[in-house]
């Protein structure tokens, strides 16, 4: 019974980690706990919680998409290209644009073998041309039409609380519901602990690496979806500068880099602790030449306190 | 004579097991021990404490007749014990010198520049030692297996003239991948070594034993019953001394074995895999146990891995129930029926990270699940049922893999393939370190396999195991059948006979 | 006394499911990052004659040598298993500090050459510090390195207050400016990096245990290889490295400032793997960066010379990547690709 | 233009009389914020200064924003200020990307803050449709500027011959704008002067260095002239020619006045510079949007070109860098348009 405490402490320190952080902040400038604030803050963070959220089933397997930066660029210039002229068909092409990258790299890294931290890159570099190529090369504006008629539902509110945490909470929900009650979910974190032995078990692995990198993609390219609809416009520079703190966020939530042990609501408290410490900086009014420097330390001692030692051998 | 290496009431004890009890030892200077024992008698603790992996938790161990604890393998090795390790300890992206030389390049530095050509010139004198003519600056990868265990010794052997205590060397099943003229080489080595340090060797191959040590010890249960001269010894009294009963038809459940066996299930038509076997061929029924013997490098464990899809054939057939299937690929291996348990069940067998009942649907998986998702009662229900069925000791389905005992983690293995109905289970080595009672649960799980109808494929991890467990027996050898005896009850072939078609 | 000879069979170790090592295969692949790199340069050199100029060679050689002195430290971090991603942090930092230390325009200083002590030993002592973080913390590489990358840019930018510095030292540009048997210098400070590198990698005990852990972790601390002592002297040998970069990049665009090295981390990682060295560790060498590198810089030369599209630049560069590895990696040596 | 200043300052002082009581507890402990991509580097670190400058001489409060490059974290941030000071804040704002000018607008006037921005917004968004919240939209013309610098490389080159051009991020609105202007005033010589090639080096020094390279094997003597849409790129293709020994002989344009790039142009390595005025910016943004905020002038009454204008780009060439040097760069805070260059116009 000790050890399943232990286990469900060792669970929770990211959480605790959000708590000091965000109660922290409240002390110096207790404005950061009115609920609009709270509430202001999670929206912001759902972009970035987006992004993260498919990449955490990469992750899990032990591999890396660093695609996903340029996939929501893409999809967000494909998105504002073609909603003048489709309308919410354009929403569908974009989202199956995400899932598309997320095959070809599957396929590079299955069939040719490149490890996944290339071959993502490269595919990356592909997709950045694509968005490009769908932009002409320019920002393209949504109009307020456009965006009333079909991405109210990223931007609007419901009952008070902004639509962005209600998309977020909900890929939250499907993405926790396939890892923890799939067979997909299951042998992700399998492939990740023990590959080989699942190779062994007659398990299909490329299929199950296949399916993640796809998740990935549509994720990312949701990310990008909501990103064009909350600053009202496609470009290729969108989601720029997101990469690394989406995949900081999914080690900081407690997942282990080196694949096998993982969750989705680790991603979602690791990105809420990620924003919480970039937004308190401004609300305690760290001074921006010190930020970078603080948010560089915070990164490792979160990281130091969230990750769990015990079922990681050999740290690389 | 004097002792080198004492061991006084050496007591080691795991979570729910007593590796060793009381075990009191000693080696002479310029003495070659031998140390016999099943899989699970403990000899790999023992050699573990030697190696400072582990500690002793009653006991003294005196080396050089001092009090002695090792803090590594290392330590053990800077203060004289050295082994040559079961599992190589070579680091394949290393030269040869490197390697008999890896953290102790001190004596080359000039500056702190290694100086490869002392090394390579000090790394030829070593393997002078062991008759291995090779270039000191080859990469270990480049050589063969065999070539590689030299390399151990002579690293081990590298201690001579280097420290002024004596050097004992610890060989840990050096022969199982030897051909028969680098076994004689060998032996040739130990006997020139004796003038310079003493050794245990440590092999399941008992006439080798005998022939190459002065001294023996038997190790059972975690304790030494038995000590004995070369000499005085023969291999049925050691071998009787090693199962600590006169062999016991009940222990492998003789008397389940089935006589009249089902329908036809596998047909192996000239099943190639180049440089491993050629042109295996048999039948398989129902409820049938073939045993596979061959030494090292027969083809077996090859033989085996193919069948669960880990190495594709070359040529050949492979029919199920008459239709034949491909093998290149694990999955097709377990479609088409075959259930593979391997014989590195920590690499291979089990994922460590998932919980009893996930390793055990692993196979079975979609069974469990509608429409991807998965039905936990279900799940959970099976999997109790087979946990009380094999007595798997688990608190509970749900505890994770790592914190159950070997012999534990292979009944999870054997059941996740029941669990999946396969048709023929390929079985290599699977009682490979798994402690006694296990082995005799393990064994009566066979039994009730075939008697369910399942075709069974067995390597053994000793003959008496084969011998004991199968219906008919295959002799491998240099990758062919060198001959087939069948093994009905009461009229089992002998150990000799099959060592003689082994080698 | 027989001597048995090395058996011409050659083994499978049967425990590994993929685990094939020939003799033949590891020479020929070994070669084969050199062979996409001269079928590159042919593809280039048909569409752009100039391409085989001396004048070019030189030029790609010179743009080669910052990126070549960052994958020397890479690739070892990379060989032991590990990532390093504080680069850009520690070449925009040292060169800063490079800037500050000679004639410049913010600061009274001029130490001339002798600023470059102090520059790589300040990359060392970043190294050092993502080091023992990553050892003795327990936190893995990618996000140690991570972090104090953005502590380093956070102090490069502060330091200065956003402003760059600017050297108005003549004689300590001509590290890469000027020029010694018609190479400007800076290929040569690259060519003594690979040199020290390959004297690290070959001849020395680091570079012996870093392939140790990289293979073998566990047996390597068998041995008795300091793991924990060695992890942290590679990360020290990446951040003296980095620090060079740095005031060879300050050097180079005579300033010092925090954005100088932006661009650089994934271009780095890139030509270590591009060079056949494995992310998994164990597998690689310096020499191979080497050419991985030029691979990369011959990539991005080539197509401005071909007067490939701007748009698609990036794509095609991500289409030729995966075809590079394709070629270059010796997969067959890995047992799982992640 | 003097004249419509003072006009409005008048107008401005009648309209603080009226609306004194709505503003007089507001102004008390307002924040003063400027928000851009980056502190490294050196536009954006002097225009921070100039709102710093401001911000002590009203002896307000006054935090820097970094967007990073990122739009999300910039207006996570905006919004997090916004939202501890409750609304009573002026941002002066260079949006990462033009379309985030509008987001940042709606908060701002959902929050009752006040903002200016800079360089970046959507062509349809304009101040006057969202009084009094959204004060001013301060530019310099991209285009025209771009093209007078060019004409300058142009002059340099003695009328003719191929120039190559390195371009900002493509789908970057100043990069479009400045590009365009080269391209208008390349046109304008009637083919005597051709562009080689143009490559986008992503603002990045290192990036235009390798560029300049390639350029220097594929055309080699062929390039007359190299035109940079920043000086930060421009010094690196200036120092990829030094590498060679042709720094100053091939003259080499770049925009937005670094201090590099000034004395390049004062070594006569490069032919020239626009020198926009960041210090100006950056205080008289602020000042202009505290003025509003405080009621000392009633910015819904001004008229448009006071709520969209250019600021001045000075063409900075060695004819006539001595006197840009020498020149009185100081700025009375309370004169808000002495500095403006007309309305912004949309192409």
């Amino acid at each position: 019974m000790s050890d399943k405490q232990k286990e469900l402490l060792r669970n929770l320190v990211p959480v605790f980690t959000l708590l000091i952080l965000v109660l922290g902040i409240a002390a110096y400038e207790p404005r950061f706990l009115r609920p609009a604030n709270l509430i202001t803050v999670t929206a912001d963070t759902m972009t970035l919680f987006l992004m993260a959220s498919g990449a955490t089933f990469v992750i899990m397997l032990g591999s890396i998409d660093l695609s996903i930066q340029a996939v929501a660029s893409m999809t967000s210039c494909i998105l504002a290209a073609m909603l003048p002229m489709f309308g919410g068909t354009a929403l569908l092409v974009a989202l199956a644009a995400g899932g598309l990258a997320g095959v070809l790299s599957g396929l590079v890294v299955n069939n040719f073998r490149i490890p996944s931290f290339v071959a993502t890159l490269a595919i990356g570099g592909i997709m950045t041309s694509v968005a490009f190529w769908a932009s002409n090369e320019r920002s393209i504006y949504i109009s307020d039409n456009d965006k009333s008629a079909w991405l109210d539902w990223a931007t609007g509110t419901t009952a008070g609380i902004d639509n962005e945490v209600i998309v977020g909470i909900l890929v939250l929900a499907a993405l926790t519901a396939i890892l923890s009650l799939t067979r997909f979910g299951r042998l992700v974190r399998a492939v990740g602990s023990q590959e080989q032995a699942v190779v062994a078990s007659g398990i299909n692995v490329n299929r199950i690496k296949f399916l993640a990198f796809v998740i990935s993609g549509l994720m990312a390219g949701l990310a990008g979806i909501v990103m064009a609809a909350r600053l009202g416009s496609g470009s290729p520079t969108l989601a720029s500068e997101f990469l690394l703190p989406a995949i900081a966020c999914i080690i900081v939530g407690g997942t282990a880099i080196t694949g096998g042990v993982g969750s989705i609501w680790k991603t979602f408290v690791g990105a809420l602790i990620i924003a919480v410490v970039r937004i308190g900086m401004t609300f305690v009014g760290v001074t921006v030449f010190a930020q970078q420097i603080v948010f560089g330390l915070v990164l490792v001692l979160a990281v130091a306190m969230t990750i769990d030692r015990t079922k990681v051998s050999v740290v690389k | 004579m004097e002792s080198i290496l004492e061991l006084e009431s050496v007591t080691k004890e795991f979570p729910g097991v007593r590796a060793l009890d009381s075990v009191s030892m000693h080696v002479d200077r310029n003495e070659v021990v031998g140390l016999i024992g099943e899989n699970g008698a403990g000899k790999s603790t023992l050699v573990k404490i030697l190696a400072g992996i582990h500690r002793i938790d009653a006991g003294t161990m005196k080396f050089g007749g001092e009090q002695a604890s090792f803090r590594s393998p290392r330590d053990a090795f800077d203060r004289g014990l050295t082994m040559v390790f079961q599992e190589q300890s070579i680091i394949q992206t290393l030269t040869v010198a490197e390697n008999i030389f890896l953290g102790r390049e001190r004596e080359f530095l000039r500056f702190g520049i290694i100086d490869k050509r002392a090394m390579n010139a000090a790394a030829k004198v070593e393997l002078a030692k062991v008759h291995l003519d090779c270039d000191p600056a080859t990469k270990c990868a480049n050589l063969d297996f065999a070539a590689r265990q030299m390399v151990e010794i002579a690293k081990a052997l590298s201690l001579d003239g280097r420290i002024d205590s004596d050097i004992v060397i610890l060989l840990d099943e050096p022969t199982s991948v030897l051909e028969r003229r680098e076994i004689d080489l060998l032996f040739e080595i130990i006997k020139e070594l004796k003038n310079k340090a003493s050794i245990i060797f440590i092999s399941h191959r008992l006439d080798e034993v005998l022939q190459v040590s002065d001294r023996v010890y038997v190790l059972r249960d975690g304790a030494v019953v038995h000590e004995t001269a070369s000499k005085d010894a023969t291999i049925t009294g050691l071998h009787e001394h090693m199962v600590g009963r006169q062999l016991d038809h009940r222990y492998y459940r003789e008397n389940k074995q089935r006589q009249s066996l089902g329908k036809p299930v596998l047909s192996i038509r000239n099943l190639s895999i180049d440089g491993e076997f050629r042109n295996l061929s048999f039948d398989l029924s129902e409820g049938e146990i073939l045993g596979i013997a061959g030494v090292v490098g027969s083809g077996r464990e090859a033989f085996a891995r193919c069948l669960g899809g880990l190495l594709p054939p070359s040529g050949g057939e492979i029919l199920i129930d008459g239709r034949a299937v491909r093998l290149n690929h694990p999955h097709q291996a377990v479609n088409a029926g075959f259930g593979f348990v391997p014989s590195e069940r920590k690499s291979e067998g089990i994922v460590i990270g998932l919980s009893v009942s996930e390793n055990m649907t692993l196979a079975a998986g979609k069974r469990f699940s509608k429409f991807g998702f998965i039905s936990f009662e279900r799940e959970r229900a099976e999997c109790q049922r087979w946990i009380d069925r094999l007595r798997i000791r688990t608190p509970s389905t749900k505890t994770p893999m790592q914190s159950l005992s070997g012999g534990n983690q292979q009944k999870v293995v054997l059941s996740k393939w029941q669990i999946f109905g396969s048709k023929v289970a390929v079985l290599d080595h699977p009682t490979r370190g798994i402690d006694v009672g296990a082995k005799e649960d393990v064994y009566e799980l066979i039994r009730e396999m075939a008697e369910q109808g399942v075709a069974i494929i067995l390597l053994g991890d000793t003959l008496e195991e084969v011998i004991g467990l199968s219906n008919v027996i295959l002799v491998l050898k240099d990758g062919e059948v060198s001959a087939r005896f069948e093994a009905p009850v009461g009229a089992k072939p002998d150990q000799i006979d099959l060592i003689s078609k082994m080698v | 006394m027989r001597k048995p000879r090395i058996p011409a069979r050659l083994s499978r170790p049967t425990k590994n499911v993929l685990a094939f090592d020939t003799v033949e295969s590891i020479n020929w692949r070994a070669l084969a990052p050199i062979g996409v790199f001269f079928l590159l340069c042919v593809v280039i050199a048909i569409f752009s004659p100039n391409f085989l100029s001396v004048s070019n060679a030189i030029r790609i050689l010179n743009a080669s040598a910052i990126p070549v002195v960052l994958v020397m430290g890479a690739t070892f971090v990379i060989l032991m298993g590990s990532i390093d991603l504080s680069v850009e942090g520690i070449v925009a930092l040292c060169a800063v500090v490079t800037a500050s230390l000679v004639l410049n325009d913010t600061f009274a200083s001029d130490l001339g050459l002798w600023a470059i002590p102090f520059a790589v030993l300040a990359g060392g002592i970043i190294g050092g510090i993502n080091g023992s973080t990553h050892v003795y913390l327990k936190v893995p590489s990618f996000m140690v390195t991570l972090g104090i990358g953005f502590v380093c840019l956070g102090i490069a930018t502060a330091a200065l207050g956003g402003f760059p510095v600017r050297i108005s030292d003549r004689g300590f540009r001509a590290l890469t400016l000027g020029r010694t048997l018609g190479l400007p210098n800076g290929i040569w400070v690259a060519a003594a990096a690979v040199a020290v590198a390959m004297i690290v990698q070959e001849r020395t005990r680091l570079g012996r245990y870093v392939y140790a852990i990289g293979t073998d972790e566990t047996t390597a601390r068998q041995s008795g290889v300091p793991i924990e002592r060695t992890r942290v002297l590679v990360f020290v040998l990446a951040g003296l490295f980095s620090g060079l970069a740095g005031a060879m990049a300050a050097a180079q665009l005579g300033q010092g400032h925090a954005l100088i090295a932006s661009g650089r981390l994934f271009t780095t990682i890139t030509a270590v793997v591009v060079g056949g060295t494995a992310l998994s560790g164990g597998v690689g060498s310096v020499l191979n960066s080497v050419v991985g590198v030029l691979i990369v810089i011959v990539l991005t030369n080539g197509m401005v010379l071909m007067g490939v599209p701007p748009f698609v630049q990036q794509g095609v560069q991500g289409f030729l990547i995966i075809v590079a590895v394709t070629l270059a990696l010796d997969r067959r040596q890995l047992l799982v690709v992640k | 233009m003097g004249k419509i200043a003072n006009n409005s300052i008048m107008l401005a002082a009648a309209a603080t009389l009226s609306s004194g009581i709505y503003t007089a507890s507001f102004a008390e402990d307002m924040t003063l914020a400027i928000s851009m991509r980056s502190l490294s580097n050196p536009y954006h670190a002097t225009f921070a200064r100039g709102g710093e400058a401001f911000a002590e001489s009203v002896g307000l409060p006054f935090e820097v924003l970094v967007t990073e490059g990122n739009s999300e974290k910039g207006l996570a941030d905006i919004r997090a200020l916004i939202s501890r000071t409750n609304g009573n804040v002026c941002i002066n704002v260079d949006p990462n990307d033009s379309p985030d000018a509008a987001t940042i607008v709606d908060e701002a006037k959902e929050a009752g803050a006040y903002v200016v921005t800079q360089w970046n917004k959507p062509d349809d968004l304009h101040p006057w449709d969202h009084d009094p919240n959204y004060v001013a939209h301060m530019s310099f013309s991209g285009v025209g500027t771009s093209k007078e610098i060019t004409n300058a490389l142009i002059d340099a080159m003695g009328g003719e011959g191929g120039i190559v051009a390195i371009g900002g991020i493509l789908s970057n609105v100043p990069a479009i704008e400045r590009k365009l202007g080269m391209e208008m005033a390349v046109a304008e010589t009637g083919g005597k002067v051709e562009i080689l090639d143009f490559q986008p080096a992503d603002w990045n020094e290192t990036k235009a260095f390798e560029i300049m390279q390639a350029w220097l094997t594929r055309y080699g003597d062929d390039i007359k002239g190299v035109w940079a849409a920043n000086d930060s790129m421009g010094i690196g293709a200036l120092e990829a020619l030094r590498q060679e020994g042709k720094d100053g002989l091939v003259p080499v344009v770049g925009i937005d006045g670094t201090e590099a790039a000034l004395a390049a142009v004062e070594a006569g390595e490069m032919a020239g510079t626009v020198a926009w005025d960041p210090m100006w910016t950056g205080g008289m943004g602020l000042s202009l949007c505290h003025a509003a905020a405080s009621g000392a002038i009633d910015i819904a009454a001004e008229p448009a070109e006071h709520r969209e204008f250019y600021g001045t780009g000075i063409v900075v060439t060695s004819a006539n860098i001595a006197e840009f040097r020498s020149r009185d760069a100081s700025f009375d805070f309370n004169d808000y348009w002495a500095k403006s260059t007309g309305q912004i116009q949309y192409q």
